[in-house]
């Protein structure tokens, strides 16, 4: 299958949430959260530390357990599940030091059951390192190699954890731009970052802190 | 989806083979647990002879051990088990591609070993043949039902240690069956016993086969949600 | 070593890729070693297969002796050279001294794989059996793992200063162990009396086999000189071209 | 600077007992391996008991085994060994109070394990006193000179079964000498032996307490940089 | 020893570099480095991805060898060695999930020779976190709890690799805070970072792409 042949979305997909909340370590995290991302659309999430912006996108991906309300992509793909429509990046790498920067592409492109690496692998600049082992690799080598997995396979959701961690300025540039193609494809992206992106027309949601949460909590224990 | 399996295997495989060392590390292995028991207990070859069984089972049975905690481990801290995850391969699967390849790398080699180990501690020749059949039967368990414990302590918050203390029990069977199968009835083997155990062991295999991976996915799910 | 410290370190880098010095020694050295080295063989063959009489309790088997027993003594010698380039290694920092004691290793290992072999198809004739646990044989078997190890550790850490030094360290605390590890072995064999019928160091040489012997052992010595120099060369190519390979994955 | 090094064993054992699992893993396996020897040998009360200080001997250096490569490498993956560097406590001492915890989670539960898993091999209460006396002296050598192969091994991910290749040779005198000193020469047992084959074993100990810490250190820096 | 007393660093203390050259993985990072940052002084390291800011403040922690050149502290402890002076947070947090937030403080203070714990934990509003296991923290928790090492025992030379990745907005002013408050104990601050942090009167050290050290090496390829 080749790169370029399913890169275009539907435009009429849609990733909503309703009432959507989040409990972790046995503490309300947020509650009561609704939103809509349509195709074509970023979302931007913002939020103190510990607001839930991780846990949001973990839910997402479906990495962590919904307490209440629903996540769905209304319009994707019906055969797959919501995960298997998301690419998340997280805080962690989930890079093999031991594996050379090109095994590490083909072996998540084949996984994926994406195409060929060359492409992404050039798009992040990585072209120069693919022989180079990941354990020689910089901070911010090894974020772009976790990145360059967005472009190994088409997925029509990317979540993304603060994806500018340990990226130099170029770097930044060349990921927004990345996302903003993506999105042309009508492609939905949600992200959580502490640093503004710059990124055109996105629509950006605050989670604020989670003291409700624990009076809740208290009530429905006692019930 | 196959394609996605195969990619996992190999990918393990290439991985304990590079950072573990693989099949040569683990003969090696094999080689020198074996060869400190005749420095424990004398070097008597009658008796060598008839402890080899169980010496080489309980062989195996550290280094499944000594690998099989880093089997999801090493995948869950650098976040690698997440994305698998959202991959299109049920986590079934993966569990069993893991198992798999733990097996190729650890296994294997010592089932190609053991006629040599056999050799050191004096085994008969014509015992090797049975040893070899059963250690082929009883292997693949060890990785597979290894498997749960393995996922049971990946996320080491408190589960660590009741994890470790399930594996071991798990194994029993198999290592009972095992020496059994494998001849190491001793004086009082009872004539059959071995061609009955080999049955047993084949079955507890199989058994493993389906429960390990099922039961592997349900402790990873329970763990990183 | 000490003009390491002179150099900038693109140089030194250079110096550790390519020491000049030793290749063009090593080049003109190498033939003659050679030479040399297949002459004394043949002889020492010569003599220890035709000229040297067979033993008259161990028949034609006692041949073995010839290899067997000069291949045990460049197993142990191999681990000396071993360690005492890892000392230098760890001390100077010359990338010399790391690159003898990784060559040297497989050698070792070689011949002492060789005396387990020749002595355990010896032993089959002797003792009726393949191996038994006496204590010479314990000890060199131990030796083989020492080197099995050290080896391993070189193939596993892959970057090369680092596994150099690592594995500089785990020589250097095997040699204090060796000794202790062989008392050990010898001392817990006298404790069990030995299972073998036969004494190793039974038969006192008889000088019509000394001569063969003496002959074999100084070739087998040159013949661990020769090999040892052409894996130092092999090696040091092979880091030339790991460095070229890294240096151009960079603009 | 004594302060730094007690936190560290606090530290270290606090972990080891609520995430490694490690006192609990080793106990186990330490009792598995005892439970198969019978199997191997059939019951044969007299044999057992002679070979039960081996086997012992021989199951400890195995468990001891197992819970090796955790031993620095958790440290080196999270960063923590770092730091643990520019602290004021000499690279030597960390080594050396890792070391420690080690022993006291794996080392002794074993030996307060010995005389239980000694009534399963039939073991002469007489001969607990030296067992365990023995044991006492001859751990601690294991985990010092274990600590040289986890150190060696630190960078490596699932670097368990090289580490225990590179100690295996190293624990060959305190096994010989642990067993001698246990009583358990076997049969051809020379009068004394056990007494001096103790002092041996101490002695192999103190220089383990030197030496081990040492090597680990200078294996880390070697790893680290 | 009380958490105030030895808070004033003496201010003639220098931290210099002469011709620093760093080899990674058999390839020259950077070579001639020269640079002197006195007490009071912070230096701003920046540079492309790669271009060696994390191996340079390893040299000077003492965790990356030195291929040649040198590093000292000039009028600082002289019964201590410069790794000993320095407080090192890079990449990786050095927290164990299964220790609490106290356990985690407690331990660096007791294991570096420090004081009390809770003014420190305060300073990065770790105050209600105490009890958590680390487990339980977010990014920017474990980072803030990762900084907090930097106060439980004074130390003059502050390395800080990144240091605001994951932290939100509040979190970064409070840094730059303990910061300044750290230069103006006569402290001194070597920090790497592709953001800009607003510091007071910085000096800056860009890090080019390592070129020179492969000439070289092509050069005696075909010699
Ligand atoms: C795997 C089996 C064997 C091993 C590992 C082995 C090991 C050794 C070693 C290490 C030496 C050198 C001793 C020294 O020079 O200090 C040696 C010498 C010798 N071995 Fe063996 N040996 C084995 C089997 C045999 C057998 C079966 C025989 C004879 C039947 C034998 C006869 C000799 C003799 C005659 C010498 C030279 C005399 C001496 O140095 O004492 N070896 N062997
Ligand atoms: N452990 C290592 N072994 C070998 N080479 C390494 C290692 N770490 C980094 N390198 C190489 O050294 C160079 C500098 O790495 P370093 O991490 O210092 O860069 P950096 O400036 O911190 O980059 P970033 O901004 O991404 O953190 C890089 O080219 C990298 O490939
Ligand atoms: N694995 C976990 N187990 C239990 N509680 C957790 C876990 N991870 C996070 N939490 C808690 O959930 C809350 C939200 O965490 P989360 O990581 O989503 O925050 P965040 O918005 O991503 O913060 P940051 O900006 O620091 O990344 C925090 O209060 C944290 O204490
Ligand atoms: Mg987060
Ligand atoms: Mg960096």
């Amino acid at each position: 299958m080749s790169y370029e042949s399913k890169r275009h979305f539907p435009g009429d997909a849609r990733l909503i949430a309703e009432n959507l909340a989040c409990i972790r370590g046995g503490r309300v995290v947020f509650e009561g959260l609704d939103f809509g991302v349509a195709g074509g659309e970023a979302l931007i999430v913002t939020g103190r530390n510990g607001a839930g912006k991780s846990s949001l996108l973990r839910q997402i991906a479906g990495l962590v357990d919904i307490a209440e309300g629903r996540i769905a992509l209304e319009g994707g793909d019906t055969e797959l599940t919501l995960p298997e429509q998301t690419h998340y990046v997280g805080h962690l790498d989930a890079l093999k030091a031991a594996m050379s920067v090109r095994e590490t592409a083909l072996f998540w492109s084949g996984y994926l059951g994406g195409g060929g690496i060359d492409d992404a692998l050039e798009r992040l600049d990585l072209g120069d390192l693919v022989d180079l082992p990941v354990a020689y690799l910089s901070a911010g080598q090894r974020r772009r190699l976790a990145l360059a997995r967005l472009l190994l396979a088409p997925r029509p959701v990317w979540l993304l954890d603060e994806p500018t961690v340990a990226l130099d300025r170029a770097s930044v540039a060349r990921l927004v731009v990345l996302m903003e193609a993506h999105l042309a494809d009508g492609g939905i992206i949600v992200a959580a970052t502490h640093q503004d992106l710059g990124l055109g027309g996105a629509r950006s949601l605050v989670l604020g802190a989670p003291q409700g949460g624990f009076a809740d909590l208290h009530q429905d224990a006692s019930a | 989806m196959m394609r996605a399996f195969h990619m996992l295997v190999a990918r393990d495989t290439r991985l304990a083979i590079r950072v573990g060392g693989g099949a040569g590390m683990a003969v090696f292995f094999f080689l020198t647990v074996v060869s400190i028991v005749p420095l424990g207990i004398g070097p008597n070859l009658k008796l060598l002879a008839s402890i080899a069984p169980g010496m080489l089972w309980v062989a195996l049975l550290l280094s499944a051990l000594l690998t099989l905690d880093r089997l999801f481990q090493a995948d869950y801290e650098d976040g690698s088990l997440d994305l698998l995850m959202t991959g299109a391969l049920p986590l079934e699967f993966v569990a069993a591609a893991k198992a798999f390849s733990h097996w190729l790398t650890t296994g294997l080699p010592l089932v190609v070993a053991a006629p040599l180990l056999g050799l050191l501690l004096n085994l008969d020749t014509e015992d090797f043949g049975p040893l070899v059949l059963a250690m082929l039967v009883g292997t693949p368990a060890l990785s597979f039902l290894g498997g749960i414990g393995a996922a049971l302590t990946v996320s080491i918050r408190r589960g660590g240690l009741l994890a470790s203390l399930l594996v071991i029990p798990f194994y029993i069977p198999v290592l009972i069956f095992g020496v059994g199968a494998a001849g190491g009835g001793g004086v009082s083997a009872v004539p059959g016993a071995g061609g009955q155990s080999l049955l047993l062991l084949g079955a507890v295999s199989l058994v493993s086969l389906v429960l390990g991976p099922v039961a592997s996915a349900a402790a990873l799910r329970a763990n990183l949600r | 070593m000490t003009a390491m410290s002179d150099l900038t370190a693109s140089q030194r880098l250079q110096a550790f890729a390519n020491p000049a010095r030793f290749m063009a020694l090593s080049d003109r050295l190498l033939p003659a070693c050679a030479v040399v080295t297949c002459l004394l063989l043949a002889a020492g063959l010569y003599l220890s297969l035709f000229v040297s009489p067979a033993d008259y309790q161990q028949g034609e088997t006692v041949r073995i002796m010839y290899i067997h027993v000069p291949s045990a003594w460049l197993a142990m010698f191999g681990y000396m050279v071993m360690a005492g380039a890892s000392a230098v290694a760890l001390v100077f920092r010359h990338p010399l001294a790391d690159i003898a004691a990784k060559s040297a290793a497989p050698i070792g290992a070689a011949f002492t794989f060789l005396a387990l072999v020749t002595g355990s198809l010896w032993g089959r004739p002797m003792w009726g059996t393949w191996w038994v646990w006496d204590a010479r044989l314990t000890s060199m078997l131990i030796l083989f793992f020492l080197y099995l190890g050290y080896m391993a550790l070189w193939a596993t850490i892959e970057e090369p200063v680092r596994a150099g030094r690592a594995a500089a360290v785990l020589a250097l605390v095997g040699s204090i162990n060796v000794p202790i590890i062989h008392y050990s072995v010898v001392w817990w064999n006298t404790l069990h009396q030995p299972a073998s019928v036969f004494r190793i160091d039974g038969p006192a040489i008889a000088s019509s086999m000394l001569m063969p012997l003496g002959v074999m052992a100084l070739g087998f010595t040159l013949f661990f000189v020769t090999l040892l120099l052409v894996r130092m060369r092999a090696e040091i190519f092979r880091r030339r071209v790991r460095v070229l390979r890294l240096a151009r994955t960079e603009r």
